[in-house]
This record gives structure tokens, C-alpha cells and sequence, in this order.
């Protein structure tokens, strides 16, 4: 089956991620296919590369970069939502005048519309929220 | 066609499973994760309607890493200790997933 | 094409999720998607009238709600019992074509969609 | 010496009010902000407690601000509306703070 | 020197808001700081014993909890009814010095403290 | 009267920030003095400079900035739980080999003693919870 899945949840405060995560692997392993992962709300801090979490504790948005790398997996970050939250790309950083920005590898943003669009195209949609 | 309903707030807190209790139809199947997990125990709040709702031939399962983590192990409601293989399993079962939280 | 019903759960100003739902079904109408909205538990509250943002550091919802006629999402739904617990009286509304549920109804609403967006 | 005791939850979803009203003591202050303003409402599952915590002599205030963004005028508790400065004086008067979230 | 009260009322991983409340507990001992820790409502789930957190994805919040001690934080105080209404029971805890407290025990605790810190 | 404030919710999500902001703003009208701001857990996110709200929002960083500015006011961002999250500056940025840092000035990350001390040396402690 083609699943999307929409991450509410910041990665350390909440366990939105940790389970959409899991859930993830688990579709995969199991010959499912993943259409869109679309990280929203609080889910977009999910799309940082500047967290620096202790070495015995689990690096949740490196997990993420390493799984979309690994298959291939389309990750999109509301666009509106991140700039609210100061997740950025170097093309929004460039608009809006901010000297870095801070997008991991694997995520891209876009709008709302690739979420509507992915819906059509799956067939099962699960919310993971905060 | 079916819904599976996953709940992630205890029901010492929060009212949401038991919103959710309220509001699942015949055929569904309802998924206990994350603080969810506290809706299995036996003194939950949500413990008579939950039984109602098995009664009604609704299955009630938990996510066993989410339990294993809380430490419950004991007095536990008549529910299906389960894994996230078998989460996707349930999601493919039913049409629909509604996220209470 | 597969419908869509979003399900608004939450208090209109004390986070932020009920405003993000409101944009995902706007950007779904936008779309020319079949989208519904439903709103039960504490998001009834994005019902109410006279709702009075704090110019400049809180935006209006009740306006988020009423731009959904314009862009073609007709039909708002609501759960009757939540409203009624919550002694949200039904003649201080902020959008006029709300159509309520009662329980059998919504489990109705749900069964007829194609995907749930669960906020 | 008393405490202010602060609550952003909606009692029509969470229980914090619930538990801040039975552990209030005689001589502390409620102030109910964001969420918490919905326990103004006199059809909230908590009012019975909050006028027995009213006739012990503990004054419950809301903050107006989040009243008015809520639409929040009518059917209210015997409850004092307040502004932030008013807030900050409370909050010197009171030895500790307590906010319930 | 000024008592800090530490009031921890949520559960143990559902948030990190616990574990952020124990972090700052022992940073108080850590400069020997006038610090205690209540747990109350969800929070007395932190003192279930035979937590096992996912091994290399959580961290036991029961050795955050044990560490305690070592730091000369001797007595955790938790809220009795608040463990009765959940079911949790007393011969079941990960850590032994618990000073278990009524409502007005409760009460008397936090008036007896200078500062409070809200988790 | 000397106020410690504790943030820990995020800006955009929960209303937290927007509280703690309001209630610094009337304690400083007052006349009171504010010891120390002390962005924990999800409040982290405050300090980010990266956020790039729509014109016709209130955007929170940047206020807590300009409030921090005019009033010379002590912001500190509890490191451990900035790293975790993702807010650094140029010195951690180095140290964990990250390419960018997004951490707002007036800010500074430093230890949860931070806390502690501003909690010895203040009249009131207030939290700010999400």
C-alpha cells in the first residue's frame, strides 16, 4: 500500500516523531510504500541539522535524513509552518535576508498543496500528533 | 469501510480516548499509544465505557513498546498487546485512521 | 477523486493546531479538492461569536472560518453534543452554515470519507 | 504565606484545573489565562468546585485579554477579569507562583 | 539560602517536560541548592518501577530518579491520592524514599517553600 | 520586586512565549526588575533569529529581542536543551561541527545553574508553561 504520513510532533518534546518513525520503518520493512512523509505544525523542527543531542540519546532528526536517504523517500516541510519556526532553506534564507539557514539534507520545502496532492495519491493517510 | 483510532493522551489527564470511546462505530479498532497507553489500565476513568465498547465487538489493542516503556505490566483492561508491524497491519485493514490527541 | 475530512479538535487560540488545520482545508479547497471540515470536542470553541484577538499580536480565526465559504467549502460540521456540553449557545456563532452532527451522524461523516486529517 | 496559582487548560479537555482547585489552600489565588479562561464559563465540569473554592474566600481572577480572544462575555463564574499589570501585582503579593499547564 | 519546590505533574515519556523537571532538580543539588521534588497527577507515573524504555531510542527516567539520592536530594515527596485514582501501586516503585502526602500535606509543603518551579 | 521568568513553550505553537512576554512587558511598566528570562525546554525556541513570520503576524522573536535590547535584560537559553533542539551559537556550532548557528542576539546558551542562581538571587519565580 502507498502511505503518507503527516509529523505534528517536535522531535525531542513530544512523541509524534518517534512513533511516525517507527511506523515508517515498520511500512517499509513490510514492502509498503511511502509517498510522502509532510511534517507540519511543530513536526517541521523535525527538518533541522543543527541539533546536537547528547551521544547516548537518539539523534531523531538524524534517524530521519538517514531513512530518507536510504529509500528514497519524498520528505516535504510546510513552507509556512517552517518560516514561522525559523526552519529555513538557503533560498528562503536569501528572501528573507537571514545570513544561514538550517534544513537537513533528504527535507524539501513546499506548500500546503504537495500535502492535498499526496492524500489523493495514497492509499492511507495517518496523522502523528503532538 | 473502517476506521482505526489511535489515542496518545492518558485518560488520567486528558478526555480524549474518552471522546474517542464516545464517537468510534462497530467495526472499528481503536489503538492505544504513547501516555494512550495508561487507557489500558484497569483503573482508568475510561474503564467501564471502554468494556462497552468491547462489548460492542470493537477491538482495543496497545502498542507494546509504549507499554514495556511506562512499566505496565499488570491490571490490565482486555486488550491486544501489539507491535508496530502489526499497527501497519491494522492501517491497511481499515480505510481510515483518525489521531486522537 | 478521494474526499477528505479534516477534524478540528482543538480550542481556537490556546495553540496554534486549530489555525494550521483551518490553512490545511483552505489550501485543499484551493486545490479544487473534495474537503470537509468537522469540528467537535474543544474546536467547537472556533465557533464562537465575538472572539476579540489582541490587535497586532493575535490573529482573528473566526475570519480563517469565514473565508472557507469563499473558497468553496460550503458546508461546516459540528458535533451537537460537544457544543451542547460546552454550553456554546448556537445562536452566537461567528459563520452562519454550520450543519450539526449528532454521534450517529459523524460516525456517518467518517464512514463516507476517503481520508482523515486529524488535527 | 499563599501562593498565585496560574491555569492555561481548558477543564472541558484536561483535568489541571480540576487538580488545581482541590489542592488550592485558604489564602492563595486563582488566575485563570490562555485555555484556562473556558473554566470562567459556568457550564464547565468544574464549576461546582470552583464556587466552593470561591466561598472558602479564594478569589479566582481570568485574564481579559484571553477572555476577549476567546469571545468569552457571557455565562461567567463569579470571577474577577484582570489585565497583565494587575497580574504582576498579584504576583507580588503571593510568595509563590504555581502555573498549571 | 532560598527553598526551591520542584512540582512534577507530568508523565514520564509521552513529554520530555519530566525529564527536563529532573534535569533541573539535579542541577539545584548539583549546587547545593535547598531543592525537593513533589510529583503529583501524571507525575506519580515516574515512580512505576519496571520501566523499560526502547533500548538506543529513550532513556530511563527511573535512573534520573535513582540518581537523586547521589546528589543529596533524599526524599522525593509524592501526592497519595494521586497514586490511589491511578491505580499505582506502593510496593511497585523503582526508588524507596518516597514521603507519600495528603491534600493538606500537600499544601503545607508548598508554603513551606520560598520558590516554585512548575513542571 | 526582582522577577525571574521561566519560558518553556515554543513561539509559534502554544501561548507561552506570548504570555511571558506580556507579563515582562507590564512587570517592567510596573517598575519591577526582571533578574534573569530563562528559556527552557520547547522555549529554546525562542532565541532563534531564523523565524521569518508573515508581515501581518506578531513575530515573537523578534520581540523578545527588542525587549531584551532596550532593557538590557539577562536572556539566558538553557544549552542542554538548546543542543537537543537544534537553537546554537557560533561556539557550539564549531564544537559540534555544525556549518551554521541561528541563535538571536541578546541571547546566550549557558547551564541550567543559570536557573538556579537567578532563582537565589530573584523575589518571585514565574513559569511559563506550554
Amino acid at each position: 500500500m502507498k502511505f503518507t504520513l503527516v509529523i505534528l510532533g517536535a522531535p525531542y518534546s513530544d512523541s509524534a516523531s518517534q512513533s511516525a518513525l517507527a511506523f515508517a520503518q515498520a511500512a517499509l520493512d513490510d514492502g509498503h510504500s511511502i509517498h510522502r512523509l509532510f511534517f507540519y505544525a511543530n513536526g517541521v523542527y523535525n527538518a533541522s541539522r543543527l541539533a546536537a543531542p547528547p551521544q547516548d540519546e537518539h539523534d531523531l532528526p538524524a534517524s530521519w535524513t538517514q531513512l530518507i536517504k536510504q529509500h528514497q523517500l519524498d520528505a516535504v516541510v510546510c513552507i509556512a509552518a517552517a518560516l514561522r519556526r525559523g526552519v529555513i532553506d538557503a533560498t528562503e534564507a536569501k528572501r528573507y535576508q537571514k545570513d544561514s539557514n538550517n534544513i537537513a539534507e533528504g527535507f524539501e520545502l513546499s506548500g500546503l498543496g504537495q500535502l492535498i496532492e499526496a492524500s489523493a495519491a495514497s492509499d492511507r493517510l495517518l496523522t502523528f500528533g503532538p | 469501510m473502517s476506521t482505526l483510532h489511535t489515542v496518545n493522551k492518558s485518560p488520567f489527564a486528558d478526555q480524549t480516548l474518552q471522546s474517542c470511546l464516545t464517537l468510534c462505530a462497530n467495526g472499528d479498532s481503536i489503538l492505544l499509544i504513547e501516555d494512550g497507553t495508561y487507557g489500558a489500565l484497569t483503573a482508568a476513568p475510561t474503564t467501564a465505557l471502554l468494556n462497552s465498547v468491547i462489548a460492542r465487538g470493537i477491538t482495543v489493542y496497545a502498542l507494546g513498546d509504549d507499554l514495556a516503556a511506562r512499566g505496565l505490566h499488570s491490571q490490565l483492561n482486555n486488550i491486544t498487546t501489539i507491535n508496530y508491524q502489526t499497527f501497519v497491519r491494522l492501517s491497511c485493514e481499515h480505510k481510515t485512521i483518525q489521531s486522537w490527541y | 477523486m478521494k474526499s477528505l475530512l479534516c477534524i478540528s479538535r482543538h480550542s481556537p487560540y490556546g495553540t496554534a493546531i486549530a489555525r494550521e488545520a483551518l490553512e490545511a482545508v483552505l489550501a485543499a479547497a484551493a486545490f479544487e479538492q473534495n474537503i470537509a471540515l468537522l469540528l467537535m470536542d474543544d474546536g467547537v470553541w472556533q465557533l464562537k461569536d465575538q472572539q476579540q484577538p489582541i490587535a497586532g499580536i493575535q490573529k482573528s480565526l473566526a475570519r480563517n472560518l469565514n473565508a472557507l465559504e469563499m473558497f468553496g467549502v460550503d458546508t461546516v460540521y459540528a458535533h451537537q453534543p460537544s457544543a451542547q456540553k460546552r454550553g456554546l449557545n448556537t445562536a452566537e456563532l461567528c459563520i452562519e452554515s454550520i450543519e450539526w452532527l449528532d454521534d450517529d451522524q459523524v460516525r456517518q461523516l467518517i464512514s463516507n470519507h476517503d481520508h482523515l486529517l486529524s488535527f
